[in-house]
Formats: structure tokens, C-alpha cells, sequence
């Protein structure tokens, strides 16, 4: 069990006050706070042995390459990557799929082929494949909801053709908190040879990814949603796929040889880490990664899942509130909208109560479209959270309710 | 048309009102009551050539220009906009191209609106403060072209 | 006047001990340590009001997206940009040129084009322009330098010419430390209407980088070599090229609407910036900038003279000692190989003695192949450096020499 | 060719020899001394077919099998690499396919090399043995191909 004032002691932002109030933070999925832990891990880089990684013979260099590797083989353990060759450092989730939709591109993509999305896609997942259909002259596919959050799967089996040449979804939805079947995704496009990239970059950190058992061919998240620093990402890739793959930057390092002739690419994963990486901010997801498995990763769920049904039963109580996104497999994200009241009133009020949640699309527009609304309110939270806090939600709600009407 | 207050004076009374209050939620209440109060736009001019851009809500602006003063009428979907709204309409709207170009509108740092004025994408202060001198400095050129 | 005490004090690392010896750290210009005020203000980040930026309508995500707007105009004031539109930040000096090649080559570069980089240039500044002449059948045109490592002018001249779409050069050679004269490689240049990328990795932490009065119309660098965090870079642009220029990748923030059918983007400098940024690597940078003015740009400036001054002649009293690169315009930075001993050799053994020192062609192979060598040992310094560390290197080697002969 | 020493007893020796200096600049001595004693690779065989990829410095390695043991000549253009070479090939030399396979060269931990075992793109260390490895699995495979 988890010990909750133990917990949020790792996290002396939680303990501040905005406005005077004292500080309520749900807006997780946005990006999450970092443990002490984290932040004395990636202090203790530049106070303790900080030397560009790869490029030295000297002991900083070596030192820091070490305990870079290291965080590379924690991010394998943590999401089961058969290889450190298959985990790949980036930017960010943004940064991985941009770099897979580019590099799958040109590889594999023909005028005509088709590429299959799904509606609730965060930008990030379709953004990048739009930019390669309009440079390619290819497809995309979408693969619709419905109204309680639900990927149509019927759909989806019809979409699937003799011309599609990847599936990009998510794992889980930023805007209505659904958890993807993925098995029921992943399945049918294999047996048809068609890979899959699953967007994790709101799903692993709330439970647990296995990426051989799901046998996903890439699957991507962000460093700064799993309570580790910002600017770093992974990708991970079967060793099938990026060893056929170009690299999608080119500098230092991911080369071997470079003449003005000809230039030869690094084994993996390097191919794909051009120029110097953060390896601070990996060495610190490394450490988040720790913390998470310290605290129990079963503990976590059990705790976020009780955290979800209070705060569905909490603002279910209050009149006139739509949640969107009633799923029957979420993640502890209530997305809702208030009667006659707009989103960001709602949001505004909630702040100088104390409270932080985000309003908008979420960048996930489409989402929005499918329900023909412009936006709502969302509370994500974590497992740093309270009872307590969905309670002052609750009675934040109420009053933004009277104060409006 | 001619004001009775001047730009400084009005935003100091503002300022006296905001300053009664210590407490945010006071101060979101008489946003909510200004929302409000703010005179409908046309609905007619509720389209997408008066829709302001990079607001986290819809707001639409229509000015209108009679050679010497430049007046605003304004709407939003969000009430606590319609607030923010109606404060640049009381201090900017039915002022010359000039005084609205040049205006330094420092009561939006002191009645704690700055959070609103950072570039980012989801304020919708600046780009309304912005949208009103472009429109402004749009009928000055105007003029002055009519002029020579 | 630096008061070198109270400046080596600001960063601990400067006082670890490597092999039970005192650390003497010159490599530097694979990466600077951090003082203490950016450790401190990357820390306050996290611990007193982290929220992603421009995505909330919240407390936290308004003070951490006014501290990264911040860092941004810091970022513009110290390279004297003109606007806040035309700084972007980026993952670092990789991810900017990648991104400019990707987006140049997209909008501008025909088959048969040409492209200018350098023979003194970093693999940064020359794979990614080799990817875009692979994609878009355009050619790679090379200036050369002479032995002493200055640029030849008069054959750049010669490549100029109606084809030619864009030069990318570097401001200081990484192997060489040749300062190179880029009003007269951008005048010329200009006068054909053809663009200029500056390579800024090894020069902006040197001295006066003004990008106004460089006139050049890209210049990009690297946070961690600027005293700032990793995983944290810069792309300037000018306001013309960027406007111009399509995305270089798409996610959250740099759109303004996404739908399935058409997606429009954002405007400056966010159509750049594509997903969660590196907020808090940039506001280190931003605090690591400060810290640059407050010990002040010219006696940065004057002490790293000094400093050279002595290196060279101290170095150049080691009978045997090679340096390569020796114009007349140069940074601290001393490249060298003794008679007989590999650079490996040299480095292992130095760094032994707790001198760190790169060795190996420093991701420059093209400058290792104009000599006809496989690699130098390079000690690059900086302010924080003393005469007395320059003195250990001069035994170091004396000793190194000792062992191998 | 059968050698005196089990793997075990070859590892230890070394560690022992190493373990009377405590001081790095010692333990470099006897590197160099090792890698200047090193017996010379066939010159012949200083070629790109024997070079290892991954490494600062350039090392050449040629094996040899007989059936039973496989045997490695080796150079190098750096001599701490030449030193690190003569051990591995002290350590390796002569032995069966499957010892090579199978060979857990804890030494290299224990003299204070490990440094050069992570799995960075300047090492050597890590890709000789790898290389080494590398032939003794295809002469296995090749033998037990003939023996079908
Ligand atoms: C001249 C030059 N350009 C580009 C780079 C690449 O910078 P980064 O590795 O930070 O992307 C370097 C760094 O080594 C450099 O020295
Ligand atoms: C589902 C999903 N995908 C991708 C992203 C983009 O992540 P990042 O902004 O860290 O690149 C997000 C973050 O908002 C997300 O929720």
C-alpha cells in the first residue's frame, strides 16, 4: 500500500499554495511533478562527473556514458524491449513519431498507400503522418468512436487493406482517458503483416507496457509524463524495423564514416541518436523509472483506479456535469463539461481556487468534432493524489456552478 | 464623440475598483458582472472575418470609425472573456486612432490580469489588445491616404 | 577582472578529483560544466511551479510558460536577434540544422542545386545536407582550408554561383579552433541573394555573436555548450525564412487547427516548436545567460586570449608537438599529436593523471583526412580554466612522451 | 595446442600481476610493456578484412583454427590498445570454439578495465572481444557443418 504522506513528500510542489489556496494539481496529463529523487539524480550529473557522452577517453566521459547506458537499460526493463538496441533516446513522444513517420516514409511509403489512425489521436499522431501523406501522395485512414470513447473495432477490420502500411494509435487517450484494446488492433494488422506504432505517452505511466507481449513494432512516450525531467523521449522499435530504417537526423555520432562521398551509419541504437543527447534528462527518467518500480508498479494502479471511481462518482453527483469518455477501461482522466458554462470560465475559477486542471482540446480536435463541442474541462490525475483533492474539485465545481448562474 | 475621462483616469478608476478587493474570486465576481453588462455585438457581425484568433475562446470584434474616434463592440462565448472584453472596450473603445496605438494599458498588470499577456497561445488578452491597434492603426493609414 | 576563485567555485565539478588527482577539465568543447545558478534554477522549476507550457489555463502552466517566454527573449538579446519570432528553441545544434535542411530542402531545393558547407565543418553541419542531396538530387559543394586552418576564400568565391541555394559554415572549427571570417563569407553570398546558415556551437560561448549585424539568415547552437542544460538548442531565423518555411515537425502546439481534412499551423516561432518543449532545459539556458553577463562578455572574452596565449606557447615548447590549426584568429582551443605517440595513447594517459582531454577526429573527419591523420588530441578551454591546469597539461604530456619512448 | 592454464588460472594470474600497483600510472606501465612485447601480426594481414570497426584506435586481429583451438595474432596503431590486445589474446589464445563462447573474462572488471567494456562507441575493448567471440562461433558452426 501506498503510504500518501510519504508519497507526496517526494514532491515539494504539491505542498505550495497558488493564490493563497493551497495547490490541487490534476492536470497529470499535461506533465507530471518530478520526485526529489529525479532532481538530486540529474543535479548529480553536472555536480558529481558531467562529460559528453561517447566522446571521450576520459573518466567524466566514461562516467557519464555509463550511467547514460544504464537508463537506457531501465527504460528497456521497464517497458520489456527484448534489446537495448531497440530503444532508441529522443526529444519526446512528438519527437518519436515524427521521426518514425519520416524514416518509415521514405523507406516504405508509395502514392496511394494508406495509413490508419484513429479519432481520438492526440496531434502528435496525426500531424506527422498528414505531412507524409502530402509529401508521399498516401492515405490516411481513420478508425471512428463512439460516443461513450470506444474505438469502433468493426470499422477498423474494414479499414484494414491490401494498401495499408502502418497503424499509428494511441495506448490511451489524452482527452477521454479510454485504454485501447490494443491486442484487438494489433492482431488483425499482423496476421495481414501491416506493424503497429502505439503513441504510449499516456499510458505508460499508469500501468504496465510489455512491449513483447503486445508485440507492438514501435511503441513511443515522453520522459515528463512519467515523473521524469522534460526534453527526453523514447522510441522504442523492433530491431527488424530500425535496422531497415534510415536515420531520420543526421551528425554526430550516429555516423561511422563520413567523407564528402560517402557517409556510413552507426549500429543501433546510435543510427538514431544523432549529435549530443540529453543525457541528463535520461539519466533522470532512469531514476523516475526506478522510483515508479520502488513504490510498486501494482500499487500505483490499484490506487489510480480507486482514485478514478471516486472521482466519477464525485462529479457524476453534480447536476447538469457531462463526462466525456465513459469507457468501461480508463485511466483516472475525467474529461466533463459543465451545463451552460463554458470550459474556460469553468478553468479559470478552478484556478483561483487552487485548483489546476486544462481546459481546451486537449490537442485533440477531432475528438472535440465527434461531439461537436469546442473543448472541455479536464482533471487528470495520478497517484500522488487525494480524496481530498477530488472532494475539493467537487465543491470547486459547485461554486463555479452558483457563481455562473 | 468626445470622453469624459481620459485614458489615464479611466484606467485608474479601474484600478480603485479591482482594489477593493484582496481576494481573486471578488475580483473574477465583477469580471463575471462586467461580462455580464458588455453590450451585445450585432449578431450579424458574430462571424468568422470579426473572430479573433489564439483565444482559448470565441471572441468577436467589430469596430467601427467616424474619422475621429474608433468604437468597439464585442462578444465572447466565455463570460470571464466578456469581462476582460468590456474592460478594453471601456478604456479603448470611442478614443482617436492615435491615443488607441499608443495606448500603455499598465491596469492589466495592476488589477492582476498579467498572467493574460504572456505570448502564449491560450491568452486571449493580447491578441485582442492587439487586434483593436491593428484595426486603429489601419483606419490612421486609411485616413492619411484620404488625406493626400 | 574574473576572480577566478570565486568563479571556479561556482562549479563543484571543477573541484572533483579523477584517479585520485585533481580534475583538469578541457574538454569543453564537447561540453562546459554548469554553475551552480542554473543547477538552482532548472531545480526551482520543478519544485515551486512546473506546468506545461501554453497548455493550461492554470497558475502553474502561466508562470513556467512566462519563465520559458522569458528564456526566450534572454536567448534573443544575447544574439541580438531582432524579434522573439525568429529565436526557436530546439533539442540542440543537431536538431536545428536538421530541421533547416529538412525545411529549406523542402520549399527551396531543387535537383541540381547546389549546397556550400565547409571542409572544416562538424558531421553536424554536413550529414544533414548530404540526407538532402540524396533526397532531392541536389549537390554538395565543398570550400577548402589550408594547413594552417584558415578557410580559402578565394575558392569559395569560385563555388558560388547561380545554382547555389544556400552556405552553411561554421563560426569556429570544433578541431581547429579557427574563428572564421563570416562577414566575408556572407557578404559575397548576399550579394547573390543566397542565404547563410552559422554554425554557432563552438563560437556563441566565445564571444560576441550579433546576428543583426552578422546579417546571417539562420544561426543555430547548443544549450549544453553554453554552460546551460542538455537536450536544449536554438534555431534562429530570420522572420522572412522562417514565415517561409513548411514545419519540420507536426504535434501538439505548432498547429492552429487540426482536422482530418486540413491542418493550418501556428504561428511563429510555435510552428517550430511541436510538442512539449524542453521548457525547463530552456530556462536553465536562460539563467545560464545571465550568468555569462554578470561575469561579463569581454572579460570572458579577455581571459580565454590569455589563456590561448599561454597554451600555445607552453604546448608549442614540447619538442614534437604538432598543432594543428594555427590561424592567426582562433578560441582556446588546442589541437595537437605528438611525434610518434597515438593520439589514444596520449589521451588515456592524460587522463590518468586527471586531465581531460578529447581525443579521436572529434566528429570532423574531413579535417582529419586534409592532414592525412586519423585524430588529434584536442584540449579546448574555457574561462574557468587556470595557467596552472595549462601548466599540468605541459608535464602531463612531458610525461606521456616519457612513457612512450 | 594445449595450454597449461585454465581460463581461471590465466584470469588470476593477471590479477595478480596488476594487483601489486595501485597507482593508474603503474598499471599503464605494464599495459605498454605488454603492448610493446606483443608479438607482431603477419604484416599481410594488416588489412581492412581484419579490421575492427568501434574503435579510437585501429586494431587488427587474425585468427587461425586448427580443428581444436583457435588462435589470434593481433596490432595495433595505439600501444595501450596493443597492451589491452596482448592480454586478450593471453587470456584467449589457443583455447577450444566453445571456451572462447563461453569465456567470462571477469579480469578485465577486476585490473580496473571495465571502463572500457561499456557499450560506447570509443571502446575497443568490447568489440575485440566481441570479434573474438565472433570467429569462435563461425568455426564452430563450420565444424559442426562438416561433421553433418
Ligand atoms: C561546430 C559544431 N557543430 C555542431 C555540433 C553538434 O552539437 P550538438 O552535439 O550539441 O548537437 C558541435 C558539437 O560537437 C560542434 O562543435
Ligand atoms: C496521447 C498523447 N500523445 C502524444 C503527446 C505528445 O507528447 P509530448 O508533448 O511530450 O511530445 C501527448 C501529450 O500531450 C499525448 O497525450
Amino acid at each position: 500500500m501506498i503510504d500518501i504522506d510519504v508519497v507526496r513528500s517526494d514532491f515539494p510542489v504539491l505542498h505550495k499554495k497558488v493564490y493563497g489556496k493551497p495547490l490541487v494539481y490534476f492536470d497529470n496529463g499535461a506533465t507530471t511533478q518530478k520526485p526529489l529523487c529525479v532532481l538530486d539524480e540529474v543535479r548529480k550529473v553536472y555536480t558529481d562527473y558531467n562529460g559528453n557522452v561517447h566522446r571521450g577517453v576520459h573518466a567524466m566521459s566514461d562516467r557519464t556514458s555509463e550511467a547514460y547506458e544504464g537508463a537506457r537499460e531501465k527504460v528497456r526493463l521497464f517497458i520489456n524491449a527484448a534489446k537495448r538496441e531497440e530503444v532508441v533516446f529522443t526529444s519526446g513522444t512528438t519527437g518519436s513519431i515524427n521521426a518514425i513517420a519520416y524514416s518509415f516514409g521514405e523507406r516504405y511509403i508509395q502514392p496511394g498507400d494508406e495509413i490508419i489512425v484513429s479519432e481520438m489521436e492526440h496531434h502528435a499522431n496525426i500531424v506527422p503522418w498528414q505531412i507524409l501523406c502530402q509529401r508521399k501522395g498516401s492515405v490516411l485512414k481513420v478508425i471512428p468512436f463512439n460516443d461513450q470513447g470506444d474505438l469502433d473495432l468493426d470499422e477498423y477490420l474494414k479499414l484494414l487493406s491490401p494498401r495499408t502500411r502502418i497503424v499509428a494509435v494511441t495506448q490511451v487517450s489524452n482527452a477521454l482517458g479510454t485504454i485501447v484494446p490494443l491486442k484487438e488492433i494489433i492482431g488483425p494488422a499482423h496476421s495481414m503483416g501491416i506493424p503497429i506504432l502505439v503513441d504510449g505517452a499516456q499510458g505508460v505511466q499508469h500501468g504496465f507496457t510489455d512491449v513483447q507481449s503486445l508485440d507492438c513494432d514501435f511503441y513511443v512516450f515522453s520522459g515528463h509524463k512519467i515523473y521524469g525531467p522534460t526534453g527526453i523521449g523514447i522510441m522504442y522499435g523492433k530491431e527488424k524495423w530500425l535496422s531497415e530504417l534510415p536515420p531520420y537526423q543526421g551528425g554526430g555520432d550516429m555516423v561511422d564514416r563520413v567523407t564528402f562521398e560517402k557517409t556510413t551509419y552507426n549500429e543501433l541504437p546510435f543510427k538514431f541518436e544523432a549529435g549530443t543527447m540529453n543525457y541528463a534528462g535520461a539519466i533522470g527518467l532512469g531514476r523516475a523509472l526506478d522510483y515508479l518500480n520502488e513504490l510498486g508498479r501494482n500499487e500505483i494502479s490499484d490506487r489510480e483506479k480507486t482514485l478514478l471511481a471516486y472521482a466519477t462518482e464525485r462529479l457524476s453527483s453534480v447536476p447538469g456535469l457531462r463526462i466525456y469518455g465513459q469507457s468501461a477501461s480508463k485511466i483516472c482522466t475525467v474529461s466533463f463539461l459543465l451545463e451552460n458554462i463554458h470550459q474556460y470560465d469553468t478553468g479559470m475559477i478552478l484556478d483561483k481556487l487552487g485548483i489546476a486542471v486544462r481546459t481546451g482540446t486537449h490537442c485533440a480536435q477531432p475528438v472535440m468534432e465527434h461531439y461537436g463541442i469546442d473543448g472541455t474541462v479536464r482533471a487528470s490525475l495520478c497517484f500522488y493524489n487525494t480524496i481530498e483533492e477530488i472532494d475539493a474539485l467537487g465543491t470547486g465545481i459547485e461554486k463555479v456552478i452558483s457563481m455562473f448562474s | 464623440m468626445k470622453l469624459e475621462m481620459t485614458l489615464k483616469e479611466v484606467q485608474d478608476s479601474i484600478i480603485d475598483e479591482f482594489s477593493v478587493f484582496d481576494d481573486w474570486m471578488d475580483k473574477y465576481n465583477i469580471l463575471i458582472e462586467m461580462g455580464k453588462e458588455l453590450p451585445m455585438i450585432d449578431p450579424k457581425f458574430k462571424v468568422k472575418d470579426y473572430l479573433i484568433e489564439g483565444c482559448q475562446s470565441k471572441v468577436w470584434l467589430y469596430p467601427q470609425y467616424d474619422g475621429k474616434a474608433v468604437t468597439f463592440t464585442a462578444d465572447s462565448d466565455a463570460i470571464i472573456t466578456r469581462g476582460i472584453v468590456a474592460l478594453l472596450i471601456r478604456v479603448l473603445s470611442g478614443r482617436t486612432t492615435e491615443e488607441i496605438i499608443m495606448a500603455d494599458l499598465y491596469f492589466i498588470d495592476r488589477i492582476g490580469l498579467r498572467q493574460n499577456l504572456s505570448p502564449t497561445r491560450s491568452n486571449g488578452l493580447l491578441s485582442m489588445l492587439r487586434q483593436m491597434k491593428l484595426y486603429a492603426m489601419a483606419y490612421k493609414a486609411q485616413g492619411s491616404g484620404q488625406s493626400q
